[in-house]
């Protein structure tokens, strides 16, 4: 049984109007989510401070601009904010930044999560092509329905863990029928309760005990388009040759990683120095190889890359939505990070409070591995 | 600055020369850039050879030297003293072992050849990228923190106050002697306490080089071996006062607690009248009043061993002795009393323990062993119920019951463990840096444990390791000496740390601390072991470790492959 | 390396194309090689799986059957390349690079940069048509190779990238040979030289530089007058679509953060960028103090800075490449904006990117009487 | 050797793992050492052990650093082969005799390749491997033992035995031989001495009803080590004599201990190793132990006792222990806690037997001027007052030639040794 | 594959220097035979061990890599081997899942005295990768 607060609007014009409450109560001194900047459909995570702005906002927009963990991690990475603020995000981008909390890259005290059951978000290039907006009416169809809405990102369909951990209030989208009528928030923490606690609130709200609905339907649709993802993937992933066909297009712009969440480090070590040849080292390398791509590590920045990140990848799609040559990033890096995530049976910003596996160990474990 | 690499290929006698074609490997290396030379000797470690090499050096104008030869763990020493001596950082060395792992493991003389090029080429990459390194002298501070006045505290105190090394003994209590003030004698050779406690407690207290700071604690412990920097808050009054000081160690010598009875209803501590547990026994005998709260002197005892045992998870391996210890007390002042001992095991590891409980048994002593007990109280006596071995239920009643406790963990030891950075055992006791040949050492360079404080121990071998912190302390913080770090030791460079601990996290000696106002990572490098976790550990490669660097290792394994 | 109008002798070497004008090119490096003029080749080559293209530094001659001198994308800058072999020093290899002008240009910047030693380096540039937008690229890699290679047969550049299309600079001599292929007949091409190591070369080959170039001048003159005049209108609409702020921001708008543009810029190649740096994170107060006083901000709100601090670091040495057009994942017009912008910077001391080595990089001096327009002005 | 500093030399008799540990310890602290050893070999009875209890870290690689470090240490004289003679003087003036036995190879000529080994024509048993392997009469110990260099048996050599045999030294390109090396007398100066000359154990040879000796397959402890040892006779593979593996084991606890009268400490767990060693190499064997008191002190010790449970031993307590052979198998007849009588047949026996004093303690006792107690282990002065002190003041005594102890004790004991030394000479106190 | 028998891998092989080049060195003086495709790197702890060693030796064209550290809980810096171990087994796993060879990573645990397990581990080790074959990175442009 969880509290509900129940606003007797759609939920964009509900959300919109419970994020009024937060800043005209000063309950929190900011917000921060989705918002329109323009007519022509462009949409950026804003921190808003005065309740008139929050018109323009779209908080469940099907839309991921930049995981939203990696923007919080910047907001606090020099310390807690010292004002309460009210953060919308989709389940991803919380784990994302549970994961850089758990690695000191951002604080937690002072921010307010509301997030969603997440039906998934479209690929960027549907911003710049403009055919995003004529997919909107269809997305909430099918999202209403409990289904996967067509041309979603590769990893948004891919996705089971779309109920979100950590959060103080949760919005029902998926298979939410009344989403146009209704706005129902599920009190999930302390935190939100005192949030949503209010002389005013109970006129304008009601509250009623209700039970969060069971997704195990949609959950099964999304292990079985997983399962046919990864199946595609499964044969191209053939060892050194298949990676090379995979991966020979990389321009080496490493957008991949300066958008990934995860990838958190101030110079990456594949851009260091340490990751550059030398003369005297291509000589050697001809001599073996007769050629060499230039600039080389190709394989060895992504390969490099997953044995850094995949044990806190949360599958948030990012690498791929950025990528100038459409590798099949996100899908890849889930798989590979669910399989690693699996052995420790790790769940990347699930728990704030467990050890990221890395950083610790257990005595007895992992005893096959060694022969 | 050009570099000059030599390289000699030790023969070893035949061991090498005959194993491995020399000529190849040297005509193989001699074209590698910087190889200034390349040759072969017959044996390198020998005193010719010694002063070949080094004339070698000097004749040539080296700058690195490679030797192939035999394993690291037999000649590095040798020959980076050469190095040394012919006036090239000894660092500037790297040995490839052509002998144990290559000459050795084949009959094959080709193969033993291309792998002996392998390492040699190895050796040289590695080289290449090689650094001098300097021993480093770090000044350090010879006095010495000792938390807890006990006799542990108080036996380290004495061992090590001299003129030139103050000890400061902190004590939280506001009189000294710890646990050993309670008790009558010690066993097994039932010595006076009062006498053996007092004696020490007037050595401290006379003494110029010992400062005690009764009714305080310790608040904070910064900084590193050879250079802490201690706080001590006083709990007399109301207003707090601190006392702040600098020492090159502690000792942490805070004893430890009994296992509280009233968590095991079976013993009905805390329930009935006259279950008493060991320390209030001591403290009546030595009050020379052993009395039923009635005041009537008992006729019968029980005293009941292990007594928190099986929660606990471990043998306090004092507790049978001292429940025999209580017996002769009892037989001493009460003669016609009926003792029973109920026990599991019989833990009397001493070469003079087992003499000393069968010099207590005796007609009015019963040794009975148990698998479980209960005290009820039904009447006026106590009823001890129990199974034997045959596992028939029997009963007695006694007087009195006396249980021995196990020993467990001080309240304060999380404290002082976090304080200090040094972990505590699944026991919660503080961990020692090694089971076997590290018992009074921690993880953390200068911080010491001794006694109960490390785990469950006698008098006697309490003693033992307050001496044997005294030894660790006086043979390497030695007034006017300087401490040499270890020199590979980790480093992070402070612009590319992300402050995400990583490294700090995997460090099993607290060499790394958080700078929270830079939110860098800081490894103290006086402190550091130079294993290099951290360094993989690290995923901007900011941490990196001397000696052992991405690019000294990446040359090696690159040559090695190719 | 001189500058290439001035001195450039109006002679050059005719190569007789047989088979295919790739085939020939490969011929006369395969013959450099077998002569030990260079030892190895870096050049394009299509990857393993067919779907892009990458440099590849190659000494094993017979791999050279499998080079694309000029391929339909510039999936990386060669300018790129080039650094990533020498950025720590000049190696022992004497290395010949086939490069478009651009990519010749950025090269010339990236040396002034102290990112490329050029020493073992012969820089030869070719003829380019322009190339087509690496998305649009990958997404039919085989129907867009014979696209691009109809499109430069009927010179046809609609297919090409929007600042290809507008590149007066396509033809622009600046390494150390340059072919031409401009105008010529199908049957031939001319190689120029065009500093001394180029003429060693040619002279080593055994190739004499006596033919008459002037109708390949002549028709590379052409083409540069009528892109300039193309540009010119370009960059006059681009202008007026951006001529105020809002206007400017809108066109930023999409803008993501993702810094791809930045990453795939030849010139730009600090190891970590001013904008990625420590100094563009601010305590999360700062953001909310930011954010109080205009009710609302973008986060982060670095998209406007970091686009024209860009422009602020690298616009004098934009070679109007279009690799940062290519990367972004939003498909902005960074490459036709900054390129305007370099046209406008660089105009102010004349300056032409990568033209000569010898000439400096225009912040690194000054001459006393210069831009007196833009003080102010005391009465 | 007039010289005042000689004073602060230090003299440390034994080099196992007391002794390393005081002497490193002293060396640290600008003290020259001399450290006697008998054997030819350092590391004492430790390095035998293939793992130690609890944690059952590997002890070569515990202990061979340690012994590196010794090796290499300029502060430290080690002179191996070498016994004390005689020790006159008071603390800080002691004169020392020692007794040097020639090793007739030269430790600085000597690279330890082995070359000697083979042409030497004398096979004997191998003690250290407590017979179960056989040896040359030139010879190391085990492989990996330090140092690294051999020594000649001048009872079982051939030239030694007045024979012409010189195959060792033709052999050796080293010129590392040398035949003509001299018993050597050397005297020292100390201002103090450590003994730190260990234990043996009990002979079960004493106790017939164990069947030691005349039953195959019944072994001693330290067989039972070496038979584990992956450097040991079989490569650590645990078998019986007829090279078949067992399929059941029984370990017997406190064999002697009713003739020494005092429990050892450590048998008990260091028996539930031995149980661990069989289940980690034969997975199904089945194992008996047999004990009276389990006797476990120590921290993490139960812990260990209770995983070793775990893994489906049966453990009794017994008493009237009868070891006999029935066919090709082992009979133990035993009487239970219950008090009935019973029999379990097994394929293998380790006798798990109490520490005792060594051989020559009460000669060296005598030597030293120090005393034995009246079990033969050496006497402290007043156990409450520290164990490592003596009656005769400037010596002390670390390990088991104090009385049975663990390697952590042992090592608590090396270390107050030391503490009692350096303390006492700290500039301004007295005494 | 007829081949095979004239092929000698290059198999990387870090040891740490308390137990595993101890135990290899045991070999030698031992004088244990084992292939020579064996080609020891040695460092102060397993732990320092970067899987990106281990993946660049692999991208080298190492047809192999073997990584070697104390027993678990021997480690001669507490517990460094401990975290050796779960970065080993996350480097093999992504080897599994990308489908690349991951049976030519192998770990293993070799303490000082065990220099027939060091004999035993790389004679087997080498045999498996002979079957394996060459490893292509070795060649390879397109990295």
């Amino acid at each position: 049984m969880t509290k509900v607060l129940t606003i007797n609007q759609s939920v964009e014009m509900g959300i919109r109007e419970f994020l009024k409450f937060l800043l005209d109560k000063s309950k929190v001194k900011g917000v921060f989510t989705l918002k329109k900047l323009n007519k022509g459909g462009d949409v950026a995570y804003s921190l808003i401070t005065r309740s008139d702005e929050l018109k323009d906002t779209v908080p469940f927009f099907p839309l991921m601009p930049i995981n939203a963990g990696k923007l919080l991690s910047r907001f606090t990475m020099n310390g807690a904010t010292s004002e309460p603020v009210a953060v919308v995000l989709k389940p991803c981008e919380l784990r994302a930044f549970i994961e850089l909390v758990k690695l000191e890259q951002g604080f937690l005290e002072n921010i307010m999560f509301i997030s969603a059951t997440c039906g998934g978000v479209y690929p960027l290039n549907m911003v710049h092509d403009g055919t995003i907006d004529k997919n909107l009416s269809q997305y909430w169809t099918a999202i209403k329905k409990e289904e996967i809405p067509p041309n979603l990102r590769p990893a948004c369909k891919a996705c089971t863990e779309f109920i979100p951990y950590n959060t103080d209030m949760t919005i029902n989208l998926v298979g939410n029928k009344t989403l146009d009528s209704q706005c129902e928030i599920f009190i999930e923490s302390k935190k939100g309760e005192e949030l949503a606690k209010d002389k005013d609130i109970k006129k304008k709200y009601s509250e009623k005990e209700s039970k969060k609905k069971n997704l195990d339907n949609f959950r099964g649709k999304r292990e079985a388009e997983k399962k046919k993802i990864f199946d595609e993937i499964t044969p191209k992933l053939t060892g050194m040759d298949g990676l090379i066909n995979i991966f020979g297009k990389c321009i080496g712009c490493h957008g991949c990683s300066k958008v990934c969440p995860i990838c958190y480090c101030k110079l990456c070590e594949f851009e260091s120095s340490d990751s550059e040849y030398g003369p005297s080292h291509y000589e050697s390398e001809l001599r073996r190889r007769g050629a060499v791509r230039v600039p080389p590590n190709t394989l060895y920045y992504h390969l490099g890359r997953l044995s850094h990140i995949a044990i806190s990848c949360v599958g948030c799609g990012s690498c791929e939505d950025v990528c100038p040559v459409d590798i099949p990033l996100s899908i890849i890096f889930k798989k590979i990070g669910e399989s690693v995530q699996h052995m420790f049976e790790y769940i990347p910003g699930k728990s704030i409070t467990e050890k990221i596996p890395l950083t610790t160990f257990k005595e007895k474990e992992l005893t096959e591995i060694e022969k | 600055m050009d570099r000059k690499i030599g390289v000699y290929i030790c023969e070893c006698g035949p061991n090498i020369a005959e194993k491995i074609d020399i000529d190849k490997v040297i005509k193989a290396v001699s074209p590698l850039d910087d190889v200034s030379i390349a040759t072969r000797y017959k044996l390198l470690c020998s005193e010719q050879g010694k002063k070949f090499l080094e004339e070698q050096i000097k004749k040539n104008g080296l700058t690195h030297l490679v030797v192939a030869a035999c394993s690291p763990r037999d000649h590095q020493h040798t020959f980076m003293t050469i190095c040394e001596n012919a006036g090239i950082n000894p660092f500037l060395f790297q040995l490839a072992n052509i002998r144990e792992q290559c000459a050795w493991i084949t009959e094959n003389k080709e193969e033993a050849t291309n792998k002996a090029i392998r390492l040699t080429k190895a050796a040289i990459g590695r080289v290449r990228y090689h650094v001098p390194l300097e021993k480093k002298e770090i000044e350090s501070n010879p006095d010495v923190l000792v938390i807890g006045g006990g006799i542990a505290g108080m036996e380290a105190s004495l061992h090590l106050a001299s003129p030139q090394r103050k000890i400061y003994l902190v004590e939280k209590t506001s009189q000294l002697g710890g646990v050993v003030t309670n008790l009558e004698k010690t066993f097994p050779d039932m010595q006076s306490c009062p006498k053996i406690i007092q004696d020490k407690i007037d050595q401290v207290t006379n003494n110029d080089n010992i400062k005690v700071y009764t009714n305080c604690e310790v608040t904070e412990i910064l900084g590193f071996f050879g250079n802490f920097e201690g706080t001590v808050t006083q709990n007399n009054n109301e207003d707090k006062t601190t006392v702040g000081f600098n020492v090159g160690a502690v000792v942490l010598a805070t004893g430890c607690a009994l296992f509280d009875p009233t968590d095991d209803p079976n013993y009905g501590y805390g329930k009935f009248d006259n279950v008493i547990t060991a320390l209030e026994f001591e403290k009546m005998n030595l009050a020379g009043n052993i009395r039923l709260k009635n005041g009537k002197t008992p006729k019968s005892v029980a005293i009941i061993h292990c007594v928190g045992r099986d929660k606990k998870g471990y043998c306090s391996e004092i507790c049978c002795m001292y429940s025999i210890k209580f017996v002769r007390y009892l037989q001493n002042k009460i003669p016609e009393i009926k003792i029973s001992n109920f026990y599991t095991d019989l833990c009397l590891p001493e070469k003079s323990y087992q003499k000393f409980y069968e010099q207590s048994r005796g007609k009015k002593n019963d040794f009975i062993r148990i698998d479980s007990i209960k005290i009820t109280n039904p009447g006026n006596k106590l009823t001890i119920t129990h199974n034997d071995e045959q596992g028939n239920k029997k009963s007695h009643g006694v007087d009195m019951v006396i249980l021995s406790p196990a020993l467990e963990p001080s309240v304060d030891t999380k404290k002082l463990a976090e304080f200090t950075r040094i972990s505590q055992d699944d026991e919660g006791f503080f961990a020692e840096e090694h089971e076997k040949l590290g018992p009074v050492t921690t993880s953390t360079e200068g911080v010491y444990i001794a006694g109960c404080a490390q785990g469950p121990k006698s008098i006697q071998n309490t003693l033992i390791q307050a001496e044997a912190v005294a030894g660790k302390i006086l043979s390497s913080l030695i007034p006017g000496k300087k401490i040499e770090p270890e020199v590979k030791v980790a480093h992070i460079s402070e612009s590319f740390c992300i402050g995400c601990k990583t490294c700090l996290t995997v460090c099993s000696y607290g060499v790394i601390t958080f700078d929270s106002t830079k939110k860098v990572c800081v490894a103290n490098e006086v402190i550091c072991r130079g294993c290099g976790n951290c360094v993989a550990a690290c995923p901007s490669g900011a941490a990196s470790l001397k000696h052992f660097t991405f690019n000294q290792l990446r040359q090696e394994l690159k040559e090695a492959v190719l | 390396m001189n500058n290439s109008s001035d001195s450039s002798e109006d002679k050059g070497v005719v190569i007789q194309v047989k088979n295919t004008q790739k085939e020939t090119v490969n011929d006369f490096l395969k013959k450099a090689m077998e002569q030990g003029v260079f030892d190895a080749v870096l050049i394009s080559m299509k990857v393993p799986a067919g779907d892009s293209f990458a440099y590849v530094l190659l000494t094993d001659k017979e791999l050279l059957k499998d080079t694309f001198p000029l391929p339909p994308i510039m999936s990386v800058q060669g300018a790129k390349a080039i650094s990533s072999i020498t950025r720590r020093g000049k190696g022992n290899k004497k290395i010949a690079a086939i490069m478009r002008p651009c990519e010749i240009r950025a090269t010339v910047e990236l040396t002034k940069l102290g990112q490329i030693d050029l020493d073992n380096i012969v820089l030869i540039s070719m003829d380019c048509f322009g190339v087509m937008p690496t998305p649009s690229f990958i997404k039919d890699p085989e129907k867009s190779l014979k696209k691009f290679e109809d499109a430069i047969r009927i010179e046809d550049d609609t297919v090409m990238r929007p600042v290809c299309r507008i590149c007066d600079k396509s033809s622009m001599v600046a390494g150390d040979l340059h072919i031409g292929t401009r105008g010529v007949q199908k049957d031939a091409f001319f190689i120029v030289s065009n500093t001394k190591k180029g003429k060693d070369i040619l002279d080593k080959l055994g190739l004499i530089s006596n033919k008459n170039i002037d109708t390949w001048l002549a028709k590379v003159k052409e083409n540069a007058k009528e892109k300039q005049k193309k540009r010119k209108q370009a960059h006059k609409d681009l202008q007026s679509s951006i001529k105020n702020l809002d206007k400017f921001l809108d066109t930023f708008s999409h803008c993501i953060n993702c810094h791809n543009c930045m990453r795939a810029c030849p010139i730009c190649c600090c190891r970590v960028c001013y904008f990625d740096s420590d100094k563009m994170k601010h305590p999360s107060d700062d953001y909310l103090r930011i954010a109080k006083s205009k009710g609302s901000i973008r986060f982060l709100p670095d998209t406007t800075i970091f686009h024209i601090g860009r422009m602020v670091h690298m616009s004098l040495s934009c070679v109007s490449c279009g690799s940062c057009e290519d990367a972004c994942p939003m498909s902005i017009p960074v490459a036709q904006l900054f390129s305007m912008t370099a046209d406008e910077t660089q105009g102010l001391f004349d300056y032409i990117a990568g033209k000569s080595l010898e000439e400096p990089l225009p912040l690194t001096t000054f001459i006393k009487e210069e831009l007196s327009e833009v003080e102010d002005v005391h009465d | 050797m007039n010289n005042k500093n000689s004073n602060s030399d230090i003299l440390v008799i034994g080099a196992g793992i007391a002794g390393i540990e005081a002497s490193l310890m002293l060396s640290k602290s600008d003290r020259k050492v001399h450290l006697i050893e008998k054997n030819s070999y350092t590391g004492g009875m430790s390095i035998k052990f293939e793992e130690v209890f609890s944690n059952m870290e590997c002890s070569t690689c515990m202990i061979s650093p340690k012994q590196q470090d010794l090796l290499q240490d300029k502060n430290i004289n080690l002179i191996m082969l070498a016994t004390v003679e005689d020790v006159k003087g008071s603390p800080g003036d002691f004169k020392v005799k020692i007794h040097k036995k020639p090793r007739y190879v030269d430790m600085d000529n000597c690279i330890g390749c082995t070359a000697c080994f083979d042409p030497c024509p004398v096979s004997i048993k191998n003690e250290f491997e407590e017979g179960l392997s056989t040896r040359k009469a030139i010879y190391i110990p085990c492989a990996g033992a330090l140092p690294n260099v051999p020594c000649i048996d001048t009872n079982n050599c051939l030239r030694f035995q007045g024979k012409d045999c010189q195959a060792c030294q033709d052999a050796c390109m080293f010129n590392a031989i040398d035949f003509n090396q001299k018993d050597e007398k050397i005297e020292l100066n100390v201002e103090a001495i450590i003994v730190a000359t260990g234990y043996k154990l009990f002979d079960p040879n004493n106790t017939p009803h164990y069947g030691y000796k005349k039953i195959n397959d019944v072994y001693t402890a330290l067989e039972f080590e070496r038979l584990y040892a992956s450097n040991g006779p079989t490569q650590g593979k645990i078998q019986l004599k007829n090279g078949k593996t067992p399929k059941s084991g029984a370990i017997i606890h406190c064999i002697g201990r009713d003739k020494q009268g005092y429990c050892s400490s450590v048998c008990c767990m260091y028996s539930l190793k031995f149980n661990h060693y069989l289940k980690s190499k034969i997975p199904e064997i089945q194992i008996f132990e047999l004990y009276t008191d389990l006797c476990i002190p120590g921290k993490s010790h139960q812990k260990f006792y209770e995983k070793i449970k775990q893994t489906g031993t049966t453990l009794i307590r017994a008493t009237d222990i009868k070891i006999t052979q029935q066919g090709q198998k082992i009979a133990i007849t035993h009487t239970d806690e219950k008090g009935k009588k019973r029999n379990i047949i097994v394929d293998m026996v380790i006798l798990s037997p109490a520490i005792v004093p060594n051989t020559d303690a009460s000669q060296l006792a005598n030597i030293l001027g120090i005393t034995c107690d009246d079990l033969g282990f050496y006497k402290e002065e007043n156990q409450n007052i520290s164990s490592v002190v003596t009656p005769k003041p400037g010596v002390f005594i670390a390990g088991c030639s104090q009385g049975p102890k663990n390697i952590q004790e042992t090592v608590s004991q090396a270390n107050a040794a030391v503490g009692k030394i350096l303390s006492a000479s700290q500039e301004g106190i007295n005494g | 594959m007829k081949k095979d028998d004239d092929f000698m891998p290059k198999i990387l092989t870090f040891l740490c220097n308390w137990c595993s080049y101890a135990g290899a060195d045991l070999a030698g003086t031992s004088r244990l035979k084992y292939p020579t495709s064996i080609i020891p790197i040695r460092v102060m702890c397993s732990s320092r061990v970067d899987p990106l060693f281990i993946l660049k030796g692999y991208l080298n064209g190492a047809d192999g890599v073997l990584l070697t550290g104390c027993h678990p809980g021997d480690c001669h810096y507490q517990s460094g081997n401990y975290h050796t171990r779960r970065r080993f087994a996350v480097l093999k796993k992504i080897f599994e899942n990308l489908g690349l060879e991951h049976e030519r990573l192998r770990l293993s645990w070799i303490s000082a005295s065990e220099g027939q397990k060091y004999a035993k581990i790389t004679t087997e080790f080498t045999q498996k990768i002979k079957e394996l074959g060459k490893n292509s990175t070795g060649t390879e442009i397109f990295l």
